[in-house]
């Protein structure tokens, strides 16, 4: 089993989520974070003050799926995700010893 | 025209008492019916007026509040609301009596005078007495009606400081300070102003145009609590993270820009009971000029600001934005009954400009952190106010203030140097002795508390860190909103 | 006074309907034109009272929501938005008539009376009648200025048990609750006293005093309110997870402070048009005394307040001031036109102190749920203040109250125990008869509701777990902030 | 009732500005004292009307900014602060005296006229002049607090289509709108009704009822801003998102529905002053029935909106209730002084229903994005409004009104349709010529913007996707809490 | 070392944490979460419009536990968690390389 | 590929944030977490009732970097966040089996 973990632009949100949806994904957990990178953030002035917005907004997606299907996973987020400008994110996959659904207590591909 | 204005009311209101408490006997002492309705309906506006600058308390608590971190908030709010008690209790007990004691003889003109002197006599007068808690002497709905928009006065300045030492004052020491204004530092200027003492006398004593002259308070509100305001912030020092190592000045925005402009829109709506009910009587309809001026002012303000920090830093800040319909409040208060529209434009402008390049110098030049621009905004533009009123005053109104034998306030475009002395002369005093007053305030508490090993008037670095709100008041603003 | 005010606005607008109607006849009927003048600006001074007492709705709305969790918060102040409308629908069309009925004849002083008594006679009238939705009999602007301000207490009285009953109330079950106060439950007790009911009478039916004496609600409103709010957090039941299986309260923290803060301000502000315009004349200048009064009252209890919780929890936890200072407002309410300001302070200090042990002792010993201490507030401090017109009263003011034959509201400090008994009286209806009807009210609505099979007046576990926002509202109230 | 209005005032006030300004003159021409007293109340009541209405540019903040996105927060509050000063700015340089110049001559009263007719004559009159920048001619305290009043009015109109235009319009844009607002658009029919202009003519000229009657601006300031908001939303387009391909509506809810709730009670609030003080007389009671009726229309306005919501799609949606209640207000505001209070019951239950079934129309039909509700709630129920003085008025008010020789008002019901003439063409010059204007306006300006290669009235769709705060402003509204 | 990640129903939350604690867990890392699985979610209508709200409040939360008290610990959570309805959440375990506590730079078993 | 994964003080984030760049890191995810752990929370009364706030808000920073500057990473975050106080963090390691840039599709080193 492995967990797909990307990072991507809020507004590609809709759009991941109906393509992971098509890629026979039922199950998906999002989390609203802060992205630091080439993207950059941008400087502002308040009260006459310099600051600097180092940051962009970003959502991460967690995706627990079996190994097979991984690929497909990965592939339908790059595309969905992808804008072609600066700043369209990342996504990691890494491997789970075990996954359990608590509902049911069901373990592996099941639990999914 | 607080003196006249205030004989007018207590000619307006003679025996009013009487008439609340024994009917018949008014009616016995026949004063003419007109004359009686028409002192009413003075007392009346003034109470509205009285309940309008009351409710400035919230938007003084908004304005601060919005421009502090979401992590300070709930202390900042809650500085901003306990002090119209701390304040009210002791202008109630001591604070009216000493600015106003001796003045309240004259404005219930009864038998029974409520107050004297304390300090001085004649055209040299510090201190009055009498009326303590409102208990001594004879107490008429119009004194009340007239201590109560007396105290909404006090109240104002002594939540100006709450802004320029916010997010780092320990609550101990806040409740002193609110104390100590209500009580003393406040009824200082008051008495020597509007009290009717020294500084209202200067066009006898030093033959100054008509004495210190400060229609609602651009001095003895503003600029004293912007005085108070700037001592605190020296003593209690800039918030951590404010200034680099090379003291170069962090922006720290505020937490909430809207709940920072409704507290500039409740300021304004306030501001109308603040200027126009300065005429303690609806029988001078000069108020309707005051709150046309003030309108103006603060509109010209607003719009002067945008532009000029657009200018200064490329986008329409709304803070400053805020600050720049305020400073234009605070700079017509004192000229808003002597000048004409167009000079009220003018201030607005001026006022507009100052606010913004005085942020600047404080933050840059003074190396000083005023969370909310309390400094610039009361204490620059209101002592600019009152220096107005020595330029632009046309001599249409303002016969016989403070008693002095003059047609009407004449300023500088009239020809007359005479009323900018008087009132440079009050700007002086609140500068060098108002400010003193305070910074020796302020320094002593912090010492004594250090020497009581209580660590000073400013809360822990750990404390302000993490922030204000669970330590000092036992919850945070916003316990359930996720915050960076 | 009630009266008294009400029979002098009525001479003092006798006629006016007639002046604004037919002027010519006006003229015809030379009434005496300084009379006149003084009449309308009486009338003024009502509208603005009520128009400042409509304002208090927003007051309620930010204290109780800024209370409350963001997860309740769109439902907690619908309940307070919608409830404006809800009470005034069922005021206008039957509780005016119902409480003022007969009044209005005298009111409008024409010789078409609007209505009399429905329900009794003489000293012992029950329910009045006439005037139905504003559309029978002769209805004057007099007449309508006064159906404003009364229907503006209402709405205070009924927005009371949003508070106790917040987080957890169905909106179909606090709907009907609008209806029913606005049509019912605050008419009852309003008709027996400032309606002239049976109540106003005991002066002459059973010598106390002079009958009910409560200024501008005390009792009328809050306590009558407070009973209510007791009535509907006992049938409700408490909030999940408020107590522990062992019984000991959880805190359960508001989600905006200052949001709270601001409430509690704005309450302040309409505060004075609650009591200052019960005077129902600025030909009386006891208005001025009132608002003062009322000013000392809210400050005292909001300050001894914060000592009291500091003294008790160890920080100045601001909902408590905030309670503090609504204490305060709330107990000088009845006697704020019959007490010297040093009473009133007094009268401030101990509801600082009462509101609090009171939260305490309805949490502790009573075990029950109130999230924004409505009950502790309005129905306690309520309570107190219709006592404290029986003890601080000193007789100055309230000649011919309620038609009595007395020079002045006398409390027990001049030695007259018989006020004490008629306010002890009207205290004893509120908690017993008031109780009862709030109690019956709520208990039947939620056996009915069960009875049809819709559950009872109390959201189901899981909207309330999840926040009543989206499953009765169908908006969240933060839709964007992300929520711990 | 305007003209009326005014020329009492005007006698009302005649010398004041005297008064005030050369005391020992007044005493000469000696007015009945009771006629000046009245005069003076009258000029109060003005003023303070004036300051309610002003303070609804808060109400009207808080609500847009609640109905929109937390990304935009700082952007929308901003436009409603500064538009302000910016219609301000411009009313008071050429706006007041296009608008009012001539008519001010009789509202002065002096052998000195401050202005005439700019362009036409007689029944034929179009813009008026003089008076620029209240500096040419005598300007009175009368003069300015009338200025004071009619400034107010229009910063109404001139921030409704920041509701409808919000989320997406640059900031200098709409700098420009707020000019061109203030110193044109509004003052074109307000010159040619409450001015005096062509269509308040119209009895005389084409015999219909009374001329154009607007009791206090349902169409001069309502319809007239939802012309503007209509037009404004037709010409910037859709905010990103709103419609499907497909062109189905998606919601987008708003993001702090406590603080739109809380903006819609100080509308309520100020509204009051806005329809009761169009008395401009404290001495015609008719302001006690107009506040009532405005109560009521409001009250039955959400109430009824409450109920419909529910029916149309199940739940309460607080904003529609909100919504419900301004539509009755707006609704009620032309002809609040002209009917029964059963007929303001039955205005509110129609606007109601209108207003969410607009706003269905505007959306689903028409396909166009208001945000907040702007053009459902101030253009349509104005119209409504305006429609409903000929058809509901009961001939008991507004005798002489616009100089016409009629005992009062008569609608429908009392079988004339000479006045629902009249209001009808108001209403089509409105949708006409005004929202041809404004058209003209907003597509000229983007024209331009987009020829300067400025690109426009609107903002960029990366601006908008990210939030105006930051590209347009500077700050973020809630920089510290996290959002989904 | 183990890197235990649990998504639950936020009002579960107190209950696993003293599931926890008895299990002898003392550090928990928490986070808000939304969730888009089978529990799907609402559908509502804002001025008209419908619009659907299709995630669920959830919290996550990181466990590290060294490999022999793993299964003591997702059995604890798995009993806490349980309501037995649709939406209880999910939980899967990864292989950790290496901790550190950075106080004290201590590595292994006594960073936990 | 790594992910280090590390817990820290909020106050801490800038003067990591640096020592990232300084060790050579330009990218970083940054989320807000509440911390259950030795450091514990704090009482406070509301309304008179106790109540206990049991967590500390915390910093989560994911970063991910290739095997060999793994420990460069690890000891830049330990000693920029140490203040030597207890609630200083964790830091945790674990193994990616795959990293992907999603506007260019690079993988591996490259895609970081
Ligand atoms: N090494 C990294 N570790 C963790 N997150 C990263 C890393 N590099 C980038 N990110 C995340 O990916 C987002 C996008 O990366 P960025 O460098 O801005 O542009 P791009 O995705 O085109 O490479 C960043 O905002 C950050 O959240
Ligand atoms: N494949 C998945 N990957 C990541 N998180 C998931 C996955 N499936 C479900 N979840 C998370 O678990 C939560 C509960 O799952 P759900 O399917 O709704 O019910 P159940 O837990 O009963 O299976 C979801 O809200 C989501 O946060
Ligand atoms: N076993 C653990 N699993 C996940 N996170 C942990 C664990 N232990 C501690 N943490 C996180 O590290 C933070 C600090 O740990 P703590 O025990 O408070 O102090 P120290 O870092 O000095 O050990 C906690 O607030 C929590 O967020």
């Amino acid at each position: 089993m492995k967990l797909v973990t990307a990072i991507i632009k809020p507004f590609q949100l809709d759009v991941v989520k109906d393509a992971l949806k098509t890629a026979g994904i039922t199950g998906v957990t999002v989390m609203e974070v802060r992205g630091f990178g080439r993207q950059g953030g941008h400087t502002e002035t308040y009260r006459g003050a310099e600051y600097r917005i180092d940051y962009v907004p970003k959502i991460e997606l967690s995706v627990v799926v079996d190994d097979d299907t991984v690929d497909a996973v990965v592939d339908a987020i790059v595309n969905a995700a992808r804008t072609g400008k600066i700043g369209d994110g990342k996504i990691w996959v890494t491997t789970i010893d075990r996954v359990v659904r608590i509902r049911t207590g069901e373990e592996g591909v099941d639990a999914i | 025209m607080r003196k006249r204005a205030l004989r007018l009311t207590l000619a307006a209101v003679a025996g009013l008492g009487t008439v609340a408490l024994f009917p018949n006997i008014a009616n016995a002492q026949d004063a003419d019916p007109v004359t009686v309705l028409g002192q009413q309906l003075n007392l009346l506006w003034v109470v509205i007026g009285a309940i309008l600058v009351i409710f400035m308390q919230a938007g003084f608590a908004l304005v601060e509040t919005g421009f502090c971190r979401a992590k300070h908030a709930a202390h900042v709010v809650s500085t901003n609301f306990a002090i119209f008690g701390l304040g009210f209790i002791a202008f109630f007990l001591v604070g009216f009596p000493l600015a106003f004691g001796g003045f309240s003889t004259s404005l219930i003109g009864l038998d029974a005078p409520v107050g004297e002197p304390l300090l001085g006599s004649g055209n040299w007068v510090f201190l009055f007495q009498g009326g303590w808690a409102l208990s001594t002497g004879t107490i008429t709905p119009a004194l009340l009606g007239f201590f109560l928009y007396m105290v909404a006065f006090m109240d104002t300045v002594a939540t100006i400081p709450t802004g320029s030492m916010a997010e780092r004052w320990k609550w101990g020491s806040f409740v002193v300070w609110g104390l100590f204004c209500g009580g003393i530092y406040y009824p200082l200027f008051a008495a020597w102003t509007w009290g009717g003492g020294w500084l209202a006398k200067t066009w006898d004593s030093m033959s100054l145009g008509a004495g210190y002259v400060d229609f609602a308070g651009s001095g003895v509100v503003h600029a004293v609590g912007g005085a108070a305001a700037l001592a605190g912030a020296i003593v209690i020092g800039a918030r951590i993270g404010k200034f680099d190592k090379d003291g170069t000045p962090r922006a720290i925005p505020g937490h909430h820009i809207p709940m920072a402009m409704l507290g500039t829109f409740i300021l304004l709506f306030g501001w109308f009971g603040f200027n126009a009910a300065s005429t303690f009587a609806a029988t001078d309809v000069q108020f309707a000029t005051v709150a046309t001026n003030t309108a103006i002012a603060g509109a010209f303000g607003a719009i002067v600001a945008m532009l000029w920090i657009t200018k200064r830093s490329g986008k329409p800040d709304p803070g400053m934005m805020a600050n720049g319909m305020l400073g234009g409040l605070v700079a017509i208060t004192a000229p808003c009954a002597f000048v004409a529209p167009w000079a009220a434009a003018v201030i607005g402008c001026i006022a507009g400009v100052l606010v913004i390049e005085s942020v600047f110098f404080v933050e840059r030049k003074l190396k000083l952190d005023d969370p909310v621009g309390a400094i610039s905004v009361h204490g620059v533009c209101g002592t600019f106010g009152v220096i107005a009123v020595g330029i632009f005053s046309n001599g249409s109104y303002g016969a016989g203030w403070n008693g002095a034998p003059t047609e009407g306030i004449e300023g500088v475009i009239k020809g007359d140097w005479g009323q900018l002395g008087a009132q440079v002369l009050g700007v002086v005093v609140i500068w060098t002795v108002l400010f003193g007053v305070a910074f020796a305030f302020f320094k002593g508490q912090d010492a004594i508390s250090k020497a009581m090993g209580k660590g000073g008037i400013r809360s822990t670095p750990d404390d302000e860190t993490v922030g204000l709100d669970y330590p000092e008041m036992g919850v945070e603003a916003y316990p359930e909103f996720v915050k960076h």
